[in-house]
Parts: structure tokens; C-alpha cells; sequence
């Protein structure tokens, strides 16, 4: 029996593979097509402490090997989310892991300390990272001292272990890391979506509403598995890779950067079937290659 | 509800309907659940462009094996799909979206308004409503079009009353599908339209005014066509069962509305 | 007649398209496919003061989209330089842009003094954003008081005009736009390419021996579009633009993005009739739109 | 030399030669000026994949209007290249680097050596010099493979003395080619090798050590194909006219290099 169960802050996943916030739902939307008991996590889209309306639209537009979103962190606020989204994961066996956005250090601990006794939740994935939201969240994470800052005021209050959410858009995502790492962060994930635009020149507009949105798929994926490297390298805390994942083996190689988990993101809205794809793939190479452990490929190549 | 699905799609048979427009029917299971004004998503094979093209479901065959579209080619995935012959695979995601209420109108007299690209879905929409098991007392279809290049009218000929109306007055009424309502008098107690934002608006405005139900299918960018991205979405009036913050997802709530309901 | 030439620091261009450093040698050897006479410029290959024997093979791979390259600046050194590639250049009726790279700010300001009274050398372009070199270079392009400080030495000894090759692995272009505008270059360009890296899960080792390598490509054009755009807003100074371009349209893009002219880099290797087909393709579109002057369309998205 | 081009070419025939090594013939004005050894580029139209795939000319037809290409299925690009039809078009970059010199056979004994998928070029080079206007004293080919999965034999039997390794033993001589050339006592002037590293190795040491020509096709990643990019050099024994930095471009100066001034 091969085994690909990995752990993350003492918290066990059948398997390294989860959906990467936003692009998922809470799930419901794909249970059409995925079975949510195969997969290590289901990672929910970002929720704050009250409603948030998000940005006009256009918000998605495609490009070459991707696609570019502004959604603006639309969410229905904690309560709806704790009540209706929570309650429907309750019918699964997977891990359920809550993305966590504010636009102050309050508001994300107001989210945090309402979800401290939800039994549902395993661990808390705080975003900020978003670039598509003018106040908090990416500031948070471009700057060392306010991820630092931000990530300690949570840790003192978070009651589930909590994974803090990397923006790419930075000079050194190894300093980044450290910084979380030094706050208490019991691991981190990275990359969320780069900075990008598009102009339509034909109607000489943007192509999205917000101007700017945020780059995912394929096209990202050597970007990520750099950053993922260089993080493995900076910290010793568990790292949950992502950007451009299709299939297991991007999944493989994400891992050998160095990433205990993996996330799938936008591919998902290519191919329905992805994550679950994902899981048998990565079974399929260990079958393939004799592994016997998928933490045995954890950062092999160096 | 059925189970949405990606899955591979037989090409029966594609024929250019109109300068850039194609009409083309798919073989596939998903024919057997469909609404009027759903839709699938079409994928390019072009891994450049790795989302779904929305296109509407224009007819499906009467053994319900097949789903037909009718398409304009204004980019690279509509470009791709002109070349696909009898015989090809291409793959699909459906069936998507909500569909008109026909039963609605059930014992009314139905008026199908499209414009433009919005028209394909309503052939469907007017052929449903005159074989529904409780009828409707009419079926009207009113069609907007730039010029005498009209397409499908035919076919609406055929399951509907047909009125045109064309911008530059070739045929029909000149001006717009509301022109054409008020020129010809045309007797309506539920309107089901699709098209162009501007005759939208058009229609929920005149709706409004006279005290008529319409539902309207409205169009918008789109990434993973089955709610969880929330790229999608549109105003509604009042706040909406899934976002709490009054925007629906046009691909999942949507994409027909009550005019009532939505902020356009 | 349509008016296709832009300027720049007082050097006028036929036509905004360049190529990309790096990506096109010194002209030579595209000239089979390519009349150099119709570009706005040729962009030549980084040179330092000495010969460089670059990185060691593999130095490329493909990935989606695009490709990563770790050449590591291999070059001639600026004697061989001058005497060979600017000589074969004599032959050419188009403008002559020399890409400068340099370890210490001495070997920049050594090939900036070699060339200085060459007078085929329209413009200089100082590489600070080289990712595949691990001394200077990049870590010029990622500081902004390192980059203020290089260019400013570089501007005292120069008597062609300069633009600063700004990087893109930096937390704020803006900042870094700025930098370069203050200490005194006459024009920036950008993006050079996005650190990334890529595995081999079968072989377990890195696709390139430098391991991290720079991506290119149409992968990288949302990322370019946006960074120009945020230049454009920060300085008054022109842009020449770049990331992924592919054809006319792509070029428009940028410049309605706010770039002043534009380069094409990695898909001369997918189409090596790019750049002349980017110089047609623009003057199409001005043609269907009844653009007079390319110089109206700059920035015109706001 | 002939301008290189970036061209469509017309498939002539596509057939399996051995479990995973296809065989296509192409149509295409660039056969005119092949020396053998020279190779293409080949886009895949896939556009998640933008580089071209080097792969080499294994024969011109004796028109000189077509050229053959023979391919192992390593990745993406080689396997669309399988599904490629006569009648197909396919977009190619070519020619491309330096060819073998035949012409230093003249008059000499010469040998090809070749393993695995570097066997293919040696077929040209194989009838090139046994059709030279100063022909080639012998023509041996020395032909290394894993098994008694041979491919292309059976045509350097005809323009060739052919002698077979392989590794199994299952035909000739069991080994490598090297092996094989001691076993048989092959006379030999001058070598002309493709193939895996190792073998390219133990052919320079074999021919150093017997004073002998040995011109060897090294292959490396490439981007452009064209000596534009500097991705694909090899270590050089001394400062090239190019680099000044004992950095050859496989693409350009090479592939084929006089086993002396390189450093592998
Ligand atoms: C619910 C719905 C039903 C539709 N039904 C039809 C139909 O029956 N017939 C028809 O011809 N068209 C229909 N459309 C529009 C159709 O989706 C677009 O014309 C098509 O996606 C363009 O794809 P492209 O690759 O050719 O264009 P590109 O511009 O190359 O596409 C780039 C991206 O933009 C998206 N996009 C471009 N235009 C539109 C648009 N108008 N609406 C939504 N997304 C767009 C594409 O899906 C793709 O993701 C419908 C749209 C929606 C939302
Ligand atoms: C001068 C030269 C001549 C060659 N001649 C032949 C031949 O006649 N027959 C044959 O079967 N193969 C030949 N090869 C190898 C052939 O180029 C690769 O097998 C092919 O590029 C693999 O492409 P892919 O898309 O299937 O693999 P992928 O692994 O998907 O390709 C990814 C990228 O890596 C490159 N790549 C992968 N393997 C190699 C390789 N071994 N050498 C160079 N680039 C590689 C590809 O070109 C592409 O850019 C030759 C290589 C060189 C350099
Ligand atoms: C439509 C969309 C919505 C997203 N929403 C969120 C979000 O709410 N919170 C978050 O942390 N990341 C969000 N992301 C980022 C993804 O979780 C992921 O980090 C990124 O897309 C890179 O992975 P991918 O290339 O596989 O998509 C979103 C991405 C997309 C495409
Ligand atoms: C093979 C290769 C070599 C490059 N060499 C240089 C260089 O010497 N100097 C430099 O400033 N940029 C260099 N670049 C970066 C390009 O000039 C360009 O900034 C980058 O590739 C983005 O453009 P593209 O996506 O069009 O390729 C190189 C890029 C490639 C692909
Ligand atoms: S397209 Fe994703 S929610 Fe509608
Ligand atoms: S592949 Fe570009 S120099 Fe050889």
C-alpha cells in the first residue's frame, strides 16, 4: 500500500491534493463532477467578516495559457458562509480548510475568532495576497513587517492552525516566507495570482472593469514552482504549491520543489475533473516509479 | 436537475447560416435535459485558450440525441470551431444555466424577442412554447437584425408568428424589436428575449410600462461556467439566496432572469 | 501617409518595433528571414567589458507558453564586439540599440566608455535585470538606491543616450521606474524576464543546470502590459515595452498601454519573420482604424 | 549556403518503423541544398509548445524535392507528429546547421557509426559518400541498438557494409559499436558518428587513441535554431571565431563537430 497521506500542522490529508481557494466554491458547485471524499482538502473561496460585493464587472477575461481575474473577494460574509457552506461540507470526509480575507487586521480576526469553534474547519488559510482589492490584503503581503505583524495578531487568536497565503508580487518571496515563518505561521501557500492586464484594442478598454486582475494557469507555473523552491529553501514550515496545476505531473513537480500539498486552481475551470485527475496521476507515477511515499519526493530535487 | 458533465461531442453537421454565423449540431447525451436558453460550454482544442466559449443551445432533435448552435465567429475559439467537419470531436460542458420558465406561459399569449446572436436560443424557447402540454394561447416571435441578412426566420416561421424588424428597414419594421411590437400591435402577455444589452433594456422598460412578465438571458464574461468563480454575475434588486450582496451568477442563476429581479 | 516613427531621448525611429536582447544576436543571423532595414531597431545581445562564457548546458527548456533561458549573458566582450557586430551593422539603415551587462558598475562603465564614440551605436541599454547571473546584474535591477546609484554613473560617462532594463521580479515597478527617471535615464525598458524554474519529475533533476532560468514568452504578456502601464503612470520618460509579443496586436497593446515603442524577444523563435510581421500588422491596424499617427494610440487606455 | 526559411511542407507518407520510431517523408523546396547531417526544425501546432524540435534529414529523395525524417516519441511534439496524414501540412525552419563533411572521405575508408535515434542521419551520410564524384574508398556503417528492434538496416545494407552491436547480444556483436568495431577488425580513415553521449565519447577516445578523423553530431536543447539565442553550445578546445569563449552553437557551428576541437 503506497502511501500519499501527508500532514500539515498536525493536521492529516488522505492526500496532498486541494482546491485552491476561489476557484471551488465550497465545493458544491463541482460535486457534479468530483467526488469531494478523494480529495486531501477542500479549500473554500475567501470570506470576510461581512459581505462583500466584489468588483464590477468584466472580472475574468482570458489570456495565452490562462486567464486574468477580478472578482474582488465576493463573499457572502462569515455567518452565511459558517452556516450554508460549512454545514453542506459537513456531508464529506475531506479536510476543509477556510481562506480567510479582511481589509483590516480586525477584520480578519473577526473571522478567525467566529470560526475558532467550528469543528468543520482544520485550518485557516489567511489571504493576503488578493490583488484585486484596493484596501488591506495584498499591502499585507508585500511588506515584511506587516506580514509579520498581521500574521502574529492572528496566530494569538486563531484557534485552527493557520496557513498564510503568499502574493508572488514581490522582490523576494524567501523573506516573505521567513517573515510568516517568524510570526508563527504554521505554514504558508503560495503563489496567489500574479499582477496582469489586458486591453482589448479594438474597443481601446480594458478588458477587465478593475484594469488590472490577477494572472492564473498554466503560463504561471514556472514562476510558482521557482517560488515554491525558494521558499522550501527559507523555511522549514510545511509549503501548499500552486499556480498553473493541470495535471499529476505539475502535482510531482511542485512536490519535489519542495511543497508538501498541492493546489489546484483555474485548471478547474478547464477540466472539471482535475483535481480527482490530479490524485490518480500522482498514484499513477508512484506505481510508475515504485514510490512508496509521497513524502519521500518532498524536495528531492535540490 | 442533470448532472453537469465535460464530455466528448460528435459532429453531426455544420453549415454557414449567414456571413459569420454557423449552425452546426453536436451528437450528445446532454440533448436529453435541455431547457430552452441553456447553455454548454464549447472548448477550443487550441491550448492557448484554455476556457469554454458559452453558447446557447439554439434546438435539439426530436429523439433528443442532439443539441444544435448557432454561432458568430468573433474570436479564436468561434474561428476554430467554423473547421470542425461531420465526424469530429469536440468537448462540451453542460448543460448550463437555467432556461426560460415556458411553462409560464402556459395559456398566454408568448412573445420571443432576440436581437442579433441573442436569437439562436429562442428557436427552441418558441418551438417549446407551442408543444407544451399546456400551450400557450400565442406564439410570437419578434427578431431584430442589422439588415436583411436575417437568419433562422425562416424556422421561427414555422412554430411562431413571425414579426422583423431591421435597422435599416430592408425588411420588417425599421428600428428596433420594440418599434416592431408597437408598428404590428402585437398582442403579449409574457415576453422571453434575449440579445444586445441596449434592446434589454429596451424590453424591460416597455415590459414595465405595460404591466407584462419578461424574462430576459443575459450574457457576461465567464471562467468556469458552473458558479464558483463568481465571474460572472449581474445586479439584482434584491439580495440574492447565493452571494447575500444582490449579484447573481449569470451562468448558474442565470442566464434568464426576471426583468423584475435584475439591475440592468 | 501614416506616420509610424517614434523617438526617443532625441533618436528617432521608423518604426516602434525592436527586438528584444538576447534574442535576435546582432542581426546576423536573422537577416535570412528578416530585412533589418525595415525595424525600428536592432537590440543586440548583452556585452560586457570581457568575454563571458555564460552558464553551463541545459540553458533552455520550453514550458507552456513560453520557455526559460539561463544563457548567463555569454558574450564576446565589447572589443570583438565593436570590431564584428557593429561592422556588419555599418550595412544597415536602421537603428542600433547595444545591450550592456557587467558584474561590478566599473564593467558597465567600461563598455559604456568603449562605445562611446562608435558612432553606430544610437542608444545604450543597461541590463540590470538579468536573472542568470549570480553577480550584479539583477541585484542592481531589484534595489531601487542600487539601481539610482548605477544609473546615475552610468548617465555621467555616457554620450549615447540610456535606457535602464528594469526587472520584473521587484515588489513595486513603480518605485523602480522611478528610480531610474531621477538618476537621470533617458528611457527605461521592460520586462526582462520572470525568475522561474522547471523539473523534470522523470529524471529528478532541474530542466536547466542553473536551475532557475528567466521566462518569456505570451505566458508573461499580462504581466508586461500591467508593469508598463504602472511605469507609464510613474515617469515622464519613454518606454520601450515588451514580454510575449507576438504580432501587431500584441505590440498595440503595449503601446496603448503607454510604451513609446516596443521589442520582440523569444517568439522571433517560434516565428523568425516576427519582428518584420509586427511592423506590418501595426501599420494595418492604423490603416483600419485611420490612425494617422502612431504616436496618438500611446497611453491612450487610462 | 542555401537562405535558411521558416516553410509549410506538404506530408508525403507517415509509417511506424519500430515500437515508438516513426518515419515521415516531406515534401519541400529546402531538399535542394541538404548535406547530410543537416536537420530541421519542426513546429508542433499545439500552441502550448512554441519551440521548433530539431530533428534530422535521414534521406533526400533523388529529386531532391522531399526529405525524409525519422523520430523517436520522446514528448508532446514528436507524439502530434504521429498523427500527421499525407496531404497534412507542417511548418518547418530549416535548413539548419553544418552537415557532415563528406567530401574528406574521398578516396578513404569510412565508417558511420550511429546508436539509437542518432542512427537516422547516417543513412544520407551512408549514400553520400558512396555517390561522392571522388567516392569514398569503403563505406561501413557500424550500427549500435538495444535489441533486435533494428530500424533502418536493412537500407544501410544497401548503400553500406553493415555491422550491427547490441546490447543484448540478440544480433551481432554484443556491446557497443566500438565492440563491434574490434570484433569485425573494421577498417577505418575516417568516422562520421551520431548517437548518445557515452558512445560519442568512447568514438573520440577510440579514434584519438587509432589516429584517426572521427566528425561526431552533438545535440543539446535548443530555442532558435539559428544561432541567435546561444542556448546550445558545446565546450570547444579553442576560442571559436564566434564566442571568443570556447563556446560553439551546437544549431550553427554544428551539429557536426571534428571530434579533436571539442570537449565533450
Ligand atoms: C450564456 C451565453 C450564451 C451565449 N450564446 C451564444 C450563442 O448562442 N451564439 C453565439 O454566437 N454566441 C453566444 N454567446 C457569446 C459567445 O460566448 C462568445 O461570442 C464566444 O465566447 C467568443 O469566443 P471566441 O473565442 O470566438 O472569442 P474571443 O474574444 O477570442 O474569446 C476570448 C474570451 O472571451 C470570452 N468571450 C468573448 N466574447 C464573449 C461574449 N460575448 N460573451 C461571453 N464571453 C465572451 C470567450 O468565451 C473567451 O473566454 C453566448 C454567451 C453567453 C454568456
Ligand atoms: C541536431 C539534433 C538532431 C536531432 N535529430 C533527431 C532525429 O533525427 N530523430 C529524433 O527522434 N530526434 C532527434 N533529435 C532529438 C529531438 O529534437 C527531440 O527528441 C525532440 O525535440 C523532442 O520533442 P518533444 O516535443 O517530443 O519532447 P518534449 O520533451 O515535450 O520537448 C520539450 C522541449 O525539449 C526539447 N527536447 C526534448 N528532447 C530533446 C533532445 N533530445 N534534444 C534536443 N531538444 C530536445 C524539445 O525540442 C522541446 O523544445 C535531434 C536533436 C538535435 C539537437
Ligand atoms: C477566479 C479566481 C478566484 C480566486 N479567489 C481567491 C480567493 O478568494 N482567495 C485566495 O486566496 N486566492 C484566490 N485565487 C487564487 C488561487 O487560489 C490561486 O492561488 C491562483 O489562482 C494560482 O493557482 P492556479 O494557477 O492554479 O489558478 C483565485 C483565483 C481565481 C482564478
Ligand atoms: C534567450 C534569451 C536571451 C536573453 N538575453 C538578454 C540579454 O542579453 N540582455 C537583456 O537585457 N535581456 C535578455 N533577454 C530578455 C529579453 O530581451 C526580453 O526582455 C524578455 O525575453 C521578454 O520578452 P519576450 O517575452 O518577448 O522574450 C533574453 C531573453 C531570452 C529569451
Ligand atoms: S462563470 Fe464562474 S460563476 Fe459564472
Ligand atoms: S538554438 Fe539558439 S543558438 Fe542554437
Amino acid at each position: 500500500m503506497r502511501n500519499t497521506s501527508v500532514e500539515i500542522a498536525g493536521v492529516k490529508f488522505k492526500n496532498p491534493v486541494m482546491t485552491a481557494s476561489g476557484t471551488f466554491g465550497s465545493g458544491m458547485e463541482y460535486s457534479d463532477f468530483v467526488d469531494l471524499n478523494k480529495l486531501g482538502a477542500v479549500v473554500t473561496k475567501g470570506v470576510a467578516n461581512v459581505p462583500w460585493e466584489g468588483n464590477p464587472v468584466p472580472r475574468v477575461t482570458e489570456v495565452y495559457g490562462g486567464m486574468l481575474n477580478a472578482i474582488g473577494l465576493q463573499n457572502p460574509g462569515v455567518e452565511v458562509f459558517a452556516e450554508r457552506d460549512l454545514r453542506f461540507l459537513d456531508k464529506y470526509d475531506t479536510r476543509v480548510i477556510v481562506n480567510v480575507c479582511g481589509k483590516s487586521v480586525e477584520d480578519y480576526l473577526e473571522v478567525v475568532e467566529r470560526l475558532g469553534d467550528e469543528k468543520r474547519v482544520d485550518m485557516l488559510e489567511i489571504n493576503v495576497s488578493c490583488p484585486n482589492v484596493k484596501e488591506g490584503a495584498i499591502a499585507f503581503g508585500q511588506n515584511k513587517d506587516a506580514l509579520f505583524d498581521i500574521t502574529k495578531r492572528i496566530k494569538e487568536k486563531a484557534k485552527q492552525p493557520i496557513i498564510m497565503k503568499l502574493s508572488p508580487n514581490v522582490t523576494s518571496i524567501s523573506e516573505m516566507a521567513k517573515a510568516a515563518e517568524a510570526a508563527g505561521a504554521d505554514a504558508i501557500s503560495l503563489i496567489n495570482t500574479i499582477t496582469g492586464m489586458k486591453i482589448d484594442i479594438h474597443k481601446r478598454k480594458f478588458a477587465l472593469a478593475n484594469k488590472t486582475g490577477g494572472l492564473s494557469g498554466p503560463a504561471i507555473k514556472p514562476v510558482a514552482v521557482r517560488m515554491v523552491y525558494e521558499a522550501a529553501h527559507a523555511v522549514n514550515i510545511p509549503i501548499i504549491g500552486m499556480g498553473g496545476i493541470a495535471n499529476g505531473s505539475d502535482a510531482i513537480e511542485f512536490i519535489m520543489a519542495g511543497a508538501t500539498a498541492v493546489a489546484v486552481g483555474a485548471m478547474n475551470f478547464h477540466d472539471p475533473y482535475a483535481t480527482e485527475k490530479v490524485v490518480e496521476e500522482i498514484e499513477s507515477y508512484m506505481e510508475r516509479y515504485d514510490v512508496s511515499d509521497i513524502n519521500s519526493l518532498r524536495g528531492i530535487v535540490e | 436537475m442533470a448532472k453537469k458533465q465535460k464530455l466528448q461531442a460528435k459532429v453531426l453537421s455544420q453549415r454557414i447560416l449567414a456571413e459569420g454565423i454557423y449552425d452546426m449540431w453536436l451528437e450528445t447525451p446532454l440533448a436529453k435535459d435541455v431547457c430552452p436558453g441553456q447553455f454548454v460550454g464549447v472548448f477550443p482544442t487550441n491550448k492557448s485558450t484554455l476556457l469554454p466559449r458559452p453558447i446557447s443551445i439554439c434546438e435539439v432533435n426530436e429523439e433528443r440525441t442532439a443539441i444544435r448552435l448557432v454561432y458568430r465567429v468573433v474570436g479564436s475559439g468561434t474561428a476554430e470551431f467554423t473547421f470542425y467537419q461531420p465526424g469530429d470531436y469536440i468537448m462540451i460542458l453542460g448543460i448550463l444555466g437555467n432556461g426560460f420558465p415556458v411553462k409560464e406561459a402556459a395559456g398566454k399569449k408568448a412573445v420571443v424577442m432576440g436581437g442579433g446572436i441573442g436569437v439562436p436560443p429562442l428557436l427552441e424557447t418558441a418551438k417549446s412554447l407551442s408543444s407544451l402540454e399546456e400551450k400557450a394561447a400565442t406564439v410570437s416571435a419578434v427578431m431584430g437584425y442589422r439588415n436583411k441578412e436575417t437568419f433562422l426566420s425562416d424556422e421561427f416561421e414555422k412554430c411562431s408568428n413571425l414579426y422583423i424588424a431591421t435597422e435599416d428597414g430592408s425588411i420588417g419594421t425599421k428600428g428596433n424589436v420594440i418599434d416592431a411590437m408597437n408598428e404590428m400591435n402585437i398582442d403579449c402577455d409574457v415576453i422571453f428575449a434575449c440579445g444586445p444589452m441596449p434592446m434589454l433594456k429596451a424590453i424591460k422598460t416597455y415590459a414595465a410600462a405595460k404591466g407584462i412578465k419578461a424574462y430576459i438571458s443575459l450574457e457576461e464574461r465567464m471562467a468556469c461556467g458552473v458558479g464558483a468563480c463568481l465571474g460572472c454575475v449581474c445586479k439584482t434588486k434584491n439580495v440574492d439566496d447565493h452571494s447575500h450582496v444582490k449579484n447573481a451568477r449569470i451562468c448558474t442563476d442565470g442566464p434568464v432572469f426576471d426583468a423584475d429581479d435584475i439591475d440592468i
